[in-house]
């Protein structure tokens, strides 16, 4: 058992915590999210080429780096801190975790250009009405000739508005909400019959509302084999909860930092703030809600790698547990600041909005909690 | 003791429903149906009406002031029904807040002067309290009024001045005795918004929405017949203020509203092929929440019963309050769950300009502003926690 | 709308405290408890006779005053303040609540016998694995010539040692968990074939698990129509569930009292605990929950006369507020108190034990949410 | 990084394992299973075999004094499978609390005197601690101890003296110094219980057991030998023990067990005809439960490797603390709820000397007493509400 970070590990870390103090202030954070395109592409560029974080968690066959969980876990905990809005997450964790899976040369290349900054996908899977429900698929894909026929409607899919590819789950069997039935497609944004209303969303990122209308692919758009796709998305998926996890980590940190650092300066009735036992407890509250989601976000990263009940069940508990943690640390921070934490000024309400959508974002707690309840049963008993 | 309202209660609500169903505006409710954010004319034409209809936009008011001379029970349905169609709220600057304390402490003049426009919604009020240096701590506020002759020269900066942009006048508190101790040599001045030296600021909040303000007030000359009360001596009217502005706090009618429309969204979204408000998990939440709100409702009822009775109103205000914003957040809380995914695009015509098509169930749209818009409650008015140390103190004795 | 006591209310409540000030303190009821009895009769016949509160809601036409719901409230409300284990509730709110209802003689002079004093009955509803639902009755009684022949068990009969007559629910039709078929009788408890294991109870009243082998019951045991007892049983127990409320406010009420009084007296670190912020807004919390749950009890009170549907709704509703600040109340006024708030000599310990009981008297919190969320569809629309 | 134990850490296991399952005494797991109160030699069977086995009665003790030279992961495993197996617990008094307090303060005599048999369970140590004007706030003591000769003469009382009956020794802070300041001025002493002048009286607590005591000293002599480290240094002693206090409070492997018992009685009751662990509500409830005590696990787990690093533990001790606690009570109130009407019975043998014949089902017994008897967590050793201010400034710096 050991919880200590390797050597390479920390280097990451550091040269990632580097870059970011330097470019990612709060203000151009600000103006980054309020220009047109809603991100910054050139900080993406150095993320790939100067820090080299995109790869860290790839192949080295596909030029990554060869890490593993851990490491995305450094890298999104530290996205989390400086409150990142680029896509790591929708592209690197979800994208290329997806397509790593699959050995055609389409996804091969698919992965050596995200690595290589070059490269924005985003995996549509919801739908209008299927809430959380991964298998709840209603858009279509039908044989055509050699290749398929795309039609259907994905619902906020994050990242999409800058993305040139799109991972797109479609139906070519079975019915709404069954696991058999479901094929992955690797397809252009730009191609004919797609199209997306793009906008903002709450916490600083772009989203899109994607239509399908008789979109042809050809064969080699379908990645694995059809009607199998449900348990590699399940498992990226999981793999995306616990980075989600990770950068809850980060966003969690710095609202009990900035609401202690705030509560030692801000005055009222003669005296600092912090000296009320009141907000003390509550902030000490705070503080241990981090810690335990920081502990929740080891072990379900940790155990990614083991059977699909376990993996399943671990990261669903942490997901669970994380996404209260940021309702109530979130609430909590904001009522300790009073006023001046609900302005758009200040950074603080900005991580209160992320910590707020990372309760929802993949499955909302509520969401968790059913899924270990019916996982549990089905858990290795201890040794 | 009986629950049921008198016969006489029940004509008064109908002829309320009445008039509010054949006289409400037409554009604003238009407005509010498309989600559009309201003008300064949208808040006064309702305001107008009822001032016009003897005295209903001053329930509270006394007959000789031309208040309509309600029970406390017919003010409790008078706002029930507001609150249940929807109208759009009277706001409380200058009827509740500043009203009662010129009618409580000012000359015939100032009476004259101020009552009617603000009955009569001609007279747009807000409040000028809180300053950066003094939120909780309100008496510890460092806005300065010097005597010059007739007039006082005003300097200083006050903050979350909600709705300052549209406002004609405003209440300010001031220090007039710098030497004084902190209740002491503060006076309580009515200032005209569009003096001199009076720059309004926005303050974007983190809903992306323009409701309240910084107000910098450099060298502005406030005649002295516009100061309440002796000089010195406006903590007195501060007190007296605050003391009112808890009326109506617990929003009893208006999350009756917020928790129809949770059932409304939660009608629409499905899980698990149900539809979410049939699901038991999120079915108890709702419940839970109905439940609280009808302990609230009650505890309000009890209130008013024991003020119809002739008793003042007691430190019960600060339990209404903190119940009420609990309620309210909450009830923001579970309609963002209910919303899911769709609780993320941000579409509401906003401050920085956007307006965006539409996406997503109309019943889910903008569910996580109203979230982030409603942690305000918790913190206004006396915050939640100095509400608990006014109970601490004045119920428990501690 | 009105929520002030009558004058004869308010005499009432009045007398009621000024005898229980006389008699009732802690040790007294200490010594009672222990006692091989577990209560003192002597008290019973005081309330019956001297103070007339056993009669208070009870027809004018039976020996009683004529009141409704509000006395009984009055009453429970004081019996709660000063702990009371008598059979207030078992024999006068459930006992005589439900014989009224009947017109037979034995039922008309039961009543009266209550009235006076001299009997006391106990209902036997709940059966070991029934848990709270009061159509899960697998006890049977059976034709047997002109009368009846009664099998079967129930659990935790609260009351039943001190009782010599037992209501009875007994299944005469229907399948387990059926609300038709439940037939109610009215039996001795020195009757053959009825025996008893008695026991205390930890909050300090007296309980039996009642066995029924062959017990021969006359045709006139049976209360009202065959198979039909189960909406006058419902009827009963919500008013019960209402007094219980009741109770819980007195419970609550100096849970309250005593906790604020003892941190006013109690030094640490040189000062009165009651100066620490956290221990003062974790009163307020107290303080806010009682008088929400006062406020409960007031609502379910006045609402027992209307349907079925709205009765069982806002008692459910009352029952399920009022036990979790049973809870919430008691635990904070323990850990306010410290170590001296868990032994058997303070007062205050034997109110939290009696909270605690109230939250699952009768159905838990959680039950009583169910029963809310079943029954609020069938709900009238607010006017 | 990574979860998994080493092969020898599983070997270690298997051992520890296979011993207790052929080494527990019989007599005393049939006590436990009937639910019988445990007496003096109860405790100490298994005290004395796990002595015998090369220190395995005191695993956080020093080769040099017979500790095992465990490692931390091994210490933790060896708890585990404690609790796993439901041995009755080692009392912390000695082994855990006076002891290191020797180890680091004593005199060569003193440890030669008192560790061998406190490791062999040949001497049952209690606590004189608390006092009635002092809980919290320790150093607020008054039980004065006056220098005669080579003795000091002790005077007061002292509370909550857990299982002080079956004590044969006891560690006491005491008051040598009445002027000096608070925290100064506090001597450290080890006092025989059968000395002349200690009188132990029973505290009954709400649950009827008698597990906690007052100890009433009046002119004790006590041989100044027996006073650790110097005088009026008692305070140093008393924070260096309060630090060790802690260890093992986060009680994961007894939560577990817990846990366990709680699906046990799910099972057997039903709820609508459905077993009350199948039941949604009941299991969300059981299912967060599990889901804390998996946070608290991982939090330990961490601190633990950073033990194993050679890292001082850090203040997430109080953590453990607040959040162990909250579990266990959490627990025992979920039991409570789930046995629903047979939680009512009081049937256990108690101090008043009852002993009914059993009702209810086996799982269902004694579940409020434990309840009850369980309140005390969350208020002894440091209540929660110290504990929050010891994080709030030990580690936000508040």
């Amino acid at each position: 058992m050991d919880f200590s970070f390797s050597e390479e590990q920390r280097l990451l870390r550091d040269s990632l915590q580097g870059f970011l103090r330097n470019t990612y202030d709060a203000d151009s954070r600000r103006k980054a999210v309020a220009s047109d395109a809603g991100w910054r592409p050139e900080i993406w560029r150095a993320l790939a080429q100067d820090v080299g974080v995109l790869g860290a968690a790839l192949p080295e066959e596909l030029g990554g780096l060869g890490g593993g969980p851990v490491d995305t876990m450094v890298v999104m905990t530290e996205l989390g801190r400086a409150l990142v809005v680029e896509p790591f997450l929708e592209t690197v964790v979800i994208g290329a975790g997806l397509l790593k899976r699959y050995d055609s040369p389409a996804a091969c290349a698919a992965v050596e250009q995200i690595i290589g900054g070059e490269l924005i996908t985003a995996l549509a899977w919801g739908e209008p009405t299927s809430r959380y429900d991964v298998a709840d698929v209603c858009t279509t894909a039908k044989r055509e000739g050699e290749g398929w026929r795309l039609d259907g409607k994905k619902a906020v899919v994050v990242a999409a508005p800058w993305a040139s590819k799109l991972l797109v789950t479609a139906r070519t069997g079975g019915g709404q909400r069954e696991a058999q039935g479901v094929s992955l497609f690797l397809i252009d944004k730009d191609a004919a019959g797609v199209s997306a209303v793009d906008y903002p969303t709450v916490d600083g990122k772009r989203a899109s509302e994607v239509t399908f209308e008789g979109v042809s692919l050809g064969a080699d758009a379908l990645l694995g084999e059809e009607g199998q796709a449900l348990p590699h998305v399940e498992a990226v998926l999981d793999e995306a909860r616990a980075a989600l996890c990770a950068e809850a980590g980060g966003v969690l940190s710095e609202l009990v930092r900035q609401t202690v650092e705030y509560t030692k300066q801000r005055k009222q009735f003669g005296r600092p703030i912090a000296d009320f036992q009141v907000l003390q407890h509550r902030m000490v509250d705070m503080f241990i809600s981090t810690e335990q989601s920081l502990s929740m976000t080891f072990m379900a990263t940790l155990k990614l790698d083991l059977t699909a009940v376990e993996r399943a069940a671990a990261v669903s508990a942490a997901k669970a547990y994380v996404g209260r943690a940021c309702t109530s640390v979130g609430q909590a921070a904001v009522q300790i600041h009073g006023g001046i934490g609900l302005t758009e000024e200040l950074a603080l309400s900005h991580y209160f909005k992320r910590a707020t959508m990372i309760e929802q974002a993949l499955g909302s707690s509520d969401f968790h909690l059913r899924r270990y309840q019916a996982l549990r049963a089905e858990l290795p008993a201890a040794a | 003791m009986n629950l049921d309202f008198s016969p006489q209660d029940i004509a008064f609500r109908d002829e309320v429903r009445t008039f509010i169903e054949q006289n409400y505006p037409a554009e604003v409710r238009a407005k509010q149906d498309a989600g559009e954010e309201l003008g300064r004319e949208d808040y006064l034409a309702w305001h107008r009406i009822l001032g016009t209809k003897g005295g209903w936009s001053t329930p509270s008011w006394p007959v000789e002031y031309g208040g309509p001379g309600w029970t406390p029970i017919q003010k409790f349905i008078f706002a029930e029904e507001n609150a249940r169609a929807g109208t759009v709220p009277i706001l409380p600057f200058g009827v509740n807040m500043v009203a009662p304390v010129i009618m409580a402490f000012g000359t015939p003049d100032q009476k004259a002067r101020f009552l009617p426009p603000t009955m009569m919604g001609e007279m747009w009020w807000c409040q000028g309290y809180s300053e950066p240096g003094a939120g909780s701590d309100l008496a510890g506020l460092s806005t300065r009024a010097v005597r010059d002759g007739d007039h006082y020269v005003v300097n200083g900066q006050k903050t979350w001045t909600t709705l300052a942009q549209h406002a004609d006048w405003g209440f300010f508190l001031v220090r007039t005795d710098p030497v004084a101790k902190k209740q002491e040599g503060i006076s309580f001045l009515l200032l005209d918004m569009t003096s001199p030296g009076v720059t309004v600021r926005p303050i974007i909040t983190l809903d992306g929405a323009h409701e309240v303000n910084e107000v910098w007030l450099e060298d502005v000359r406030v005649p002295v017949e516009q100061r309440i009360f002796d000089e010195n001596k406006g903590w007195t009217c501060a007190k007296f203020l605050l003391a009112h502005e808890r009326t109506g706090i617990a929003g009893v009618a208006r999350s009756k509203r917020a928790i129809d429309r949770l059932h409304d969204i939660a009608s629409e979204e499905t899980v698990d092929g149900l539809a979410l408000d049939q699901d038991p998990f999120f079915a108890r939440k709702m419940a839970e929440l109905e439940i609280e709100l009808m302990a609230l409702e009650y505890t309000e009822l009890r209130g008013l019963a024991r003020e119809a009775e002739g008793k003042p109103p007691g430190p019960e205000s600060s339990l209404l309050k903190i119940k009420g914003t609990e309620i309210q957040q909450r009830a923001t809380e579970l309609a963002m769950e209910a919303a899911g995914r769709y609780a993320s695009p941000h579409l509401l015509h906003n401050a920085t300009g956007g307006n965006e098509a539409p996406v997503g169930p109309r019943s889910a749209r903008g569910v996580a502003d109203t979230y982030f818009n409603m942690r305000k409650t918790s913190i206004y008015g006396g915050s939640n926690e100095i509400q608990r140390n006014i109970i601490a103190k004045a119920v428990l004795g501690l």
